[in-house]
C-alpha cells in the first residue's frame, strides 16, 4: 500500500475520497427526505438500498477494498455477509411461517 | 528469507520475515475481527427485524419521537469524520505530518461531536421518560400511519430497548475509537508513521470505518420508520 | 402416534445399526489384517473419486428418505384432526392446569377416554414448561404468552407418566403428573362426577362479566367484529393482511387488541392483559370457537352450553 | 508449573531458556501460552468432572437424597458451563493447536503473539469470574439459559455467570482470529494449501466458527443481563418480547460450537490414523474441504434443537433438512479414516488406541444425531436422556478422545519426554470401556422417556437400574481420566528424553527438536513435499535437508 500510493496516484485518491465523502453526504440527505415520502411498503426498501450504497462506498474506497490486492479481504467480507444474511433469513423464516397451518 | 534484514524499521516483529507480511497479517487480521463485529452487531439487529415485523406501527411511533435531525447531523459528522480519516492516511503517505495530525484531531473532534449530539438526544429521551425500565411512559401517543389508535406502550419499550442497547453499543464503539486515535495521534506526533510505516494508521481507520458503517445503517432503521406524513 | 414414531424409530436403528457394523466390522478387519510386520511396508493409496462420490451420495440418499419419513410423521404429530375433544393446559412452575372443554378440572392429572383424539391447547403462566407423555411419544413446549397445540389418541387403557422436560427452575422433576386412560364407560362416569359446567359457557359468562357483548353483538351494529362463526376463518385486517382466526389469533386479540384491527373497525378496544387469568383467557377462547358453526367444538358446545350434557354431542365410537 | 526437566543435559528449548512466573505470565511464545492453557483447562476440567461425578451420584437413586434439588440443578448448569466453554471449546484449539499451528506451518509464532497472551488473560478473567460465581452461590439457569426464566425467575448468580462467558466467548474470538491470519500469512515457502497438516484444515475451519458464531452468543448473553438487569421486554411474553427469539439467537452459536469441539478433534484423529497406519491420508482434499463443509453447513442447522419449542413447522422442515446436509461431511470423514486403514501397516501405541476410540464413539454419537433430527423421532427423544447420551458421545466420546490422544502424540514434543506406553494403552482402554457404560444406558434410558435435568426420579423407579450401570460407568470413566493426568506428571520428572520424531511422523512440527526452541525452527524451513509422506520416510530418505534443527 505504502509503495504505490506515494509515487504513482499521488493525487488520483484525493478526488476519489472527495467525491465519496460528497456522496455519501447526499445519501444521507436523500435517506431523510425519502422517509418523508409515503412509498408504502417500499419506504423500508428505499432506505436500506441508499445505507447499502453508502456502507459500499465507505468499504470499497475509504477501507481501500477495491485497491486490495487479494481477492482474500473480498472473501471475508462477503462471507461474512452472507452469514449475517443466514442469521437474518432464516430467523425470519421460522417468524414468516408461524402463522401458517 | 529475508528473516536478517530489519536494519531499517524497528517495528518489524521478529516472528514476521518481511514488512509486507506483518503489515497484511495486520490488516487482515483487522478484517477479520470487523468480521465479529458484524456478527455482533447482528444479533441486535436480528431482534430489530423480528419486532419491527411484529409491532411495526408501535416502532414507527416511537421511532418518530426521535429527533430525527440530530440523527442525521450526526450521520454527517461520522461521515466528515471518515473522510478526515482517510486524508490522515494519505497524509502518512505522502510525508505531510502536520496535515496527518490536524486530520486525526479533526476526527476526534468529529468522534466527541457525535458523542455529545448523542448524549443531548439521551437527555432529551430521559426527560420525555422514553429510557425502559420503572419510570417509562408512552401513553396516548398515536401511530404514525393510523392516526386513531394508540401506540402499545409495551411494544414502544421494545423499540427504546434496542435503540439504546444498539447506539448504546455503537457509542462504546466510538469511544473505543477514540481511545485508539488518542494514541495514533501520540504516535503521530512521536513521528512514528513514515510512508513506509503507518500499519496502525490503517487498521485504526478500517475500524472507524466500520463503527462509521454501523451508524449509516443504524441510521435509517432507528430514526425514520414510518415517518411519512 | 406412537407405533409411527416407533416404527421410524425401528428403521433407523435398523439403518444406523447397518452403518455402524459396516463401519465397525472394517475398521477391525483393517486394524488386523494390515497391522505392522516387519517388511511389509503400508501401500500408498492417493483417494479414488468415484469412492468419495458413492459414500457422499448413498447416504445423502438414506438421510432423505429419513428426513421425509420423519417430517410425514412430524407433520401428523403437529395436526390435530378437526374433530378433536379439546383440554386447556395451563402450566405454572410448577404444575399442570387441566381444563376439560366439558368443564372438569384437574391439576397434574389428566383422564382421557381410550380411542378419542384429544387436543391439547397449552399455554403456562411463567416460564416454558413442555408437556412429554413418553408413552404417548408426544412432546411440546409450553410457551408464555401465546398457544401451543399437541395432540394424542391413546389406545389403551391406563396410567401413564406426564413430564415437564423443558427446564424449568427448582422443581422441575417434580412437575410430573400421570394421564389416565380410561373405558369411554368409565370416563363418562368420571366425567359426569361435578363440573362448572363447559368451558365455553364459563367463557359466556365472563364475556357478559367483561362487557363484551355490548361491541361484538351478534348482528352488524356492533363497534366491535361479529364473532359468530369467526373460529377458523381467514380474516382480513385494516393494514391489508389476511390472517387465519386460530386460538392465538382469538388470544391476541384480547390481550393485544391494537395489533390485529379487523378491516373497517376502529381501534377502540381496550386491552385485557393482566385482567384476565390464563384459565381466564382459556375459557374466552373456547366460547367464541363455540359460536363457530364450522369450527371443531362447533356442534357440542354451540348446543350444550344451554342444555348441560357434557361430552354427549361429541362422542365418538 | 513445569520448573522444568533435569535441564543438566538439555539443549536450549522454549521451557528451560526463561525460568520465573514473569517469564511465563508474561510470555508470547505461543508454546508457553498452550502450556498455561493446558494447566488452566486442565484445573476446569476437574471442577467439571467432580460435577459430574457429583450428579452421578445422586442419580444413582431415586430420590433426591445426596445434594437438595437446587444443588443438582446448579451442578448440571456449572458442569455444562464449565465444560463446554472452559474446557472443550479452548481445548484442542488452546492446547494443541496453539502449540502446533505455527510448527505445522513453519512458523516462528502465531501472527499476534501479544494477542494471543491477551486471549489467555481473557480466558483468566472469565474463569476466575466463574469460579467467583460457584463460589458465592452458584446458578442454576441450565447452561442454555432459557429465557424469561434465566431472566425473570432465578435468584441466583445468572448476571455474573453469563458475564464470565461473555469475556472467556472473547478469549475464543481472538484465538480464532489469530489462526485464520496465521494459516494464510505464516505458511512457510512450499508450504501450499494443499500441503498443509489436516489438522490445521480442521482448525481453519473451527476458527470460521469462533468467528462468526461467538459475537452473536455474547451478544445474546448482553441481552439476557441486560433484560435481567432492566426488565426491557425483549424477551419477556408479559412484556410483548419472545422467548424463542433468545432460543434462536443462542442456537445460532451454540450448535455451530458443537463443531467448535468437534473438528478440532477429527484433525487430531486424522494426524494419528496417518502417522500409525503409515499412509496418506485417503482423500486428503476432501476430507479437508468436509472440514469447510462442517464449519458453513454448521451454521445452518440451529434450529433443530427447536423443534418441539413452538417454531413454525415449515422451518422445522427446513431445518431438518439441512441437518441432514451437515450429516454427510462427517460421514464422509469416517469413510475416508477408515479407508485409510486399509493396505496401512497398523502400529497399535496408544495415540492410535484413542483414536481408534474417537472412531467408534464418533460414529455412534453422530448415528444418533439422524434420530434427533428426524423430526417426528425428536418428538419423543428431545429433551430426554437420549439428547444427554448423544452429545456426551460427540462432545467427550469424540472431541474429549482426540484431545487426549493427541495430548499422547504431541506429548513428546510438548515436554521432550516419553510417557508410559503401557500405561497409556491401559487408560485408553479403562477410558473405551467406562465411556461405553456411562453413556449407552442413557441412550435408553431417552428412549424409555427419562427427562434431562431431573434431580428426582422417584415417581419412576424403573429407571434405576440403567442409571445404576451409568453411575458405575461413570466412576471407571473417572480412573480413566486420572491415570493420564498422573503419567504425565510423572514422565515429566521420570519419563526418558523423547527424540525428535519419536513416531517417525510427518509433518514440520517433527522437524524440529523435542522440545521446540523458542522460535521454532533454527532455519525458516522450505517444504518441498506433500503431507503424509510415509513412503518417503519409511524408505529412509526422510532427512529433508532444508530443514536444520
Amino acid at each position: 500500500m505504502s509503495g504505490h500510493s506515494t509515487s504513482e496516484h499521488a493525487k488520483s485518491p484525493l478526488t476519489t475520497y472527495f467525491a465519496v465523502w460528497g456522496a455519501l453526504l447526499l445519501g444521507t440527505w436523500l435517506t431523510y427526505e425519502a422517509s418523508l415520502l409515503d412509498l408504502g411498503r417500499y419506504n423500508a426498501a428505499v432506505a436500506l438500498i441508499i445505507a447499502t450504497t453508502k456502507a459500499l462506498l465507505v468499504t470499497l474506497f475509504f477501507m481501500h477494498l477495491k485497491g486490495a490486492s487479494e481477492k482474500l479481504l473480498k472473501l471475508v467480507v462477503a462471507s461474512t455477509i452472507f452469514f449475517l444474511i443466514l442469521l437474518l433469513a432464516l430467523s425470519m423464516f421460522d417468524y414468516g411461517t408461524r402463522s401458517f397451518s | 528469507m529475508a528473516a536478517h534484514t530489519h536494519h531499517h524499521n524497528p517495528a518489524l516483529l521478529h516472528h514476521f520475515s518481511t514488512e509486507e507480511q506483518q503489515r497484511n497479517s495486520a490488516s487482515f487480521g483487522m478484517w477479520i475481527f470487523l468480521a465479529t463485529e458484524v456478527m455482533f452487531f447482528g444479533g441486535l439487529f436480528c431482534a430489530y427485524l423480528i419486532y419491527r415485523h411484529w409491532y411495526f406501527g408501535d416502532f414507527g411511533a416511537a421511532s418518530t419521537s426521535i429527533n430525527a435531525k440530530l440523527g442525521g447531523a450526526n450521520t454527517a459528522v461520522l461521515i466528515c469524520s471518515s473522510l478526515t480519516v482517510v486524508l490522515a492516511i494519505w497524509a502518512a503517505q505522502t510525508s505531510r505530518r502536520a496535515l496527518m495530525i490536524g486530520m486525526l484531531v479533526l476526527t476526534m473532534l468529529f468522534g466527541l461531536t457525535f458523542l455529545g449530539i448523542k448524549g443531548i438526544e439521551y437527555a432529551d429521551k430521559f426527560h420525555e421518560q422514553h429510557v425502559p425500565g420503572a419510570s417509562f411512559s408512552f401513553e396516548h401517543v398515536p401511530i404514525p400511519s393510523h392516526p386513531d389508535q394508540y401506540a402499545n406502550p409495551r411494544h414502544a419499550e421494545i423499540f427504546f430497548a434496542l435503540y439504546f442497547i444498539m447506539t448504546g453499543l455503537h457509542a462504546l464503539h466510538m469511544i473505543i475509537g477514540l481511545g485508539i486515535f488518542s494514541w495514533l495521534l501520540w504516535a503521530a506526533w512521536k513521528g512514528r508513521f513514515t510512508p513506509e510505516y503507518h500499519t496502525p494508521l490503517e487498521i485504526g481507520g478500517l475500524y472507524w470505518h466500520f463503527v462509521d458503517i454501523v451508524w449509516i445503517y443504524l441510521f435509517p432503521l432507528l430514526y425514520l420508520i414510518d415517518r411519512h406524513k | 402416534m406412537a407405533g409411527n414414531v416407533d416404527a421410524l424409530f425401528i428403521f433407523l436403528l435398523i439403518v444406523t445399526g447397518m452403518m455402524t457394523l459396516l463401519v465397525f466390522c472394517a475398521i477391525v478387519y483393517f486394524a488386523a489384517r494390515y497391522r505392522y510386520r516387519k517388511g511389509v511396508p503400508a501401500e500408498q493409496i492417493e483417494g479414488s473419486i468415484p469412492l468419495e462420490l458413492t459414500w457422499t451420495i448413498i447416504p445423502f440418499g438414506v438421510f432423505m428418505v429419513i428426513f421425509a419419513w420423519g417430517a410425514v410423521v412430524y407433520f401428523q404429530g403437529r395436526t390435530p384432526p378437526r374433530d378433536s375433544t379439546e383440554v386447556y393446559v395451563v402450566a405454572k412452575q410448577w404444575m399442570w392446569k387441566l381444563e376439560h372443554a366439558e368443564g372438569q378440572r384437574e391439576i397434574n392429572e389428566l383422564h382421557v377416554p381410550v380411542g378419542r383424539d384429544v387436543k391439547l391447547i397449552m399455554t403456562s403462566q411463567d416460564v416454558i414448561h413442555s408437556f412429554f407423555v413418553p408413552a404417548f411419544r408426544i412432546k411440546q413446549d409450553v410457551v408464555p404468552g401465546r398457544y401451543t397445540v399437541a395432540w394424542f389418541r391413546a389406545t389403551k387403557p391406563g396410567t401413564y407418566h406426564l413430564f415437564c422436560t423443558q427446564y424449568c427452575g427448582t422443581q422441575h422433576s417434580g412437575m410430573i403428573g400421570s394421564v389416565v386412560v380410561m373405558e369411554p364407560a368409565q370416563y363418562q362416569a368420571w366425567m359426569s362426577g361435578g363440573s362448572g359446567g363447559p368451558l365455553s359457557a364459563t367463557g359466556e359468562k365472563i364475556f357478559a362479566e367483561l362487557g363484551c357483548a355490548t361491541c361484538h353483538r351478534s348482528d352488524t351494529q356492533g363497534r366491535g367484529p361479529n364473532l359468530q362463526g369467526l373460529f377458523g376463518r381467514p380474516v382480513q385486517l385494516e393494514d391489508g393482511r389476511m390472517v387465519n382466526a386460530d386460538e392465538n389469533y382469538l388470544r391476541e386479540s384480547i390481550l393485544d387488541p391494537g395489533s390485529k384491527i379487523v378491516r373497517g373497525f376502529k381501534p377502540v378496544m381496550p386491552t385485557f392483559q393482566g385482567l384476565v387469568s390464563e384459565e381466564q383467557l382459556g375459557a374466552l377462547v373456547a366460547y367464541v370457537k363455540s359460536l363457530s358453526q364450522s369450527g371443531p367444538a362447533g356442534p357440542k358446545s354451540a348446543a350444550a352450553a344451554p342444555e348441560s350434557a357434557p361430552g354427549k354431542g361429541n362422542q365418538v365410537q | 508449573m513445569a520448573t522444568p526437566i533435569s535441564p543438566n543435559v538439555e539443549r536450549e528449548n522454549y521451557l528451560n531458556k526463561h525460568y520465573g512466573v514473569g517469564s511465563w505470565l508474561l510470555t508470547t511464545d505461543h508454546k508457553r501460552i498452550a502450556l498455561l492453557y493446558l494447566l488452566s483447562i486442565t484445573f476446569f476440567f476437574f471442577i467439571g468432572g467432580f460435577f459430574a461425578l457429583l450428579i452421578r451420584l445422586e442419580l444413582l437413586t431415586p430420590a433426591s437424597d445426596l445434594v437438595q434439588v437446587d444443588t443438582y440443578n446448579k451442578l448440571f448448569t456449572q458442569h455444562g458451563q464449565v465444560m463446554v466453554f472452559f474446557f472443550l471449546i479452548p481445548s484442542i484449539p488452546a492446547v494443541l493447536g496453539n502449540f502446533l499451528i505455527p510448527l505445522m506451518v513453519g512458523a516462528k509464532d502465531l501472527a499476534f503473539p501479544k494477542i494471543n497472551l491477551l486471549s489467555w488473560y481473557l480466558y483468566i478473567i472469565g474463569g476466575v469470574m466463574m469460579v467467583h460465581c460457584m463460589l458465592t452461590g452458584g446458578v442454576d439457569s441450565g447452561w442454555t439459559f432459557y429465557v424469561p426464566l434465566s431472566t425473570s425467575f432465578l435468584n441466583t448468580k445468572v448476571v455474573e455467570a453469563g458475564l464470565a462467558i461473555f469475556v472467556a466467548g472473547f478469549s475464543s474470538i481472538l484465538t480464532g482470529l489469530n489462526f485464520i491470519v496465521t494459516i494464510h500469512r505464516m505458511r512457510a515457502p512450499g508450504m501450499t494449501w494443499m500441503r498443509l497438516p489436516l489438522f490445521v484444515w480442521a482448525h481453519y475451519a473451527t476458527s470460521i466458527i469462533q468467528i462468526l458464531g461467538t459475537p452473536v452468543v455474547a451478544i445474546t448473553l448482553v441481552l439476557v443481563v441486560a433484560e435481567r438487569s432492566l426488565h426491557l421486554g425483549i424477551f419477556d411474553p408479559k412484556l410483548g418480547g419472545d422467548p424463542l427469539l433468545f432460543q434462536h439467537l443462542f442456537w445460532f452459536y451454540s450448535h455451530p460450537a458443537v463443531y467448535i469441539m468437534i473438528l478440532p478433534s477429527m484433525g487430531v484423529v486424522t494426524e494419528i490414523i496417518a502417522c500409525f497406519s503409515r499412509k496418506r491420508i485417503f482423500g486428503y482434499s476432501f476430507v479437508a474441504m468436509s472440514s469447510i463443509a462442517i464449519a458453513v453447513f454448521g451454521f445452518l442447522v440451529w434450529a433443530h434443537h427447536m423443534f418441539v419449542a413452538g417454531i413454525s413447522v415449515y422451518a422445522a422442515l427446513i431445518f431438518s433438512l439441512l441437518s441432514y446436509a451437515v450429516a454427510v461431511p462427517s460421514a464422509v470423514k469416517v469413510f475416508n479414516w477408515t479407508a485409510t486403514l486399509y493396505k496401512g501397516s497398523i502400529h497399535y501405541d496408544a495415540p492410535m488406541l484413542y483414536a481408534f476410540g474417537f472412531l467408534g464413539l464418533f460414529t455412534v454419537g453422530g448415528l444418533t444425531g439422524l434420530f434427533l433430527s428426524a423430526l417426528g423421532v425428536d418428538m419423543h427423544v428431545h429433551d430426554t436422556y437420549f439428547v444427554i447420551a448423544h452429545f456426551h458421545y460427540i462432545m467427550v466420546g469424540g472431541a474429549l478422545m482426540g484431545y487426549l490422544g493427541g495430548m499422547h502424540f504431541w506429548w513428546p514434543k510438548i515436554s521432550g519426554k516419553l510417557y508410559p506406553e503401557g500405561w497409556a494403552r491401559l487408560a485408553a482402554l479403562i477410558v473405551f470401556i467406562g465411556f461405553n457404560l456411562t453413556f449407552f444406558p442413557q441412550f435408553i434410558l431417552g428412549y424409555l422417556g427419562m427427562p434431562r435435568r431431573y434431580a428426582d426420579y422417584s415417581h419412576m423407579p424403573e429407571f434405576q437400574i440403567l442409571n445404576v450401570f451409568s453411575t458405575a460407568g461413570a466412576t471407571v470413566l473417572g480412573v480413566g481420566y486420572l491415570l493420564p493426568m498422573i503419567y504425565f506428571l510423572w514422565s515429566m520428572r521420570y519419563g526418558k528424553p523423547a527424540p525428535d520424531n519419536p513416531w517417525n511422523a510427518a509433518g514440520l512440527e517433527w522437524q524440529t527438536q523435542s522440545p521446540p526452541t523458542t522460535f521454532n525452527f533454527d532455519e525458516e524451513p522450505v517444504v518441498t513435499w506433500e503431507a503424509y509422506n510415509y513412503d518417503e520416510i519409511d524408505k529412509g530418505h526422510k532427512e529433508v535437508p532444508q530443514v536444520v534443527g
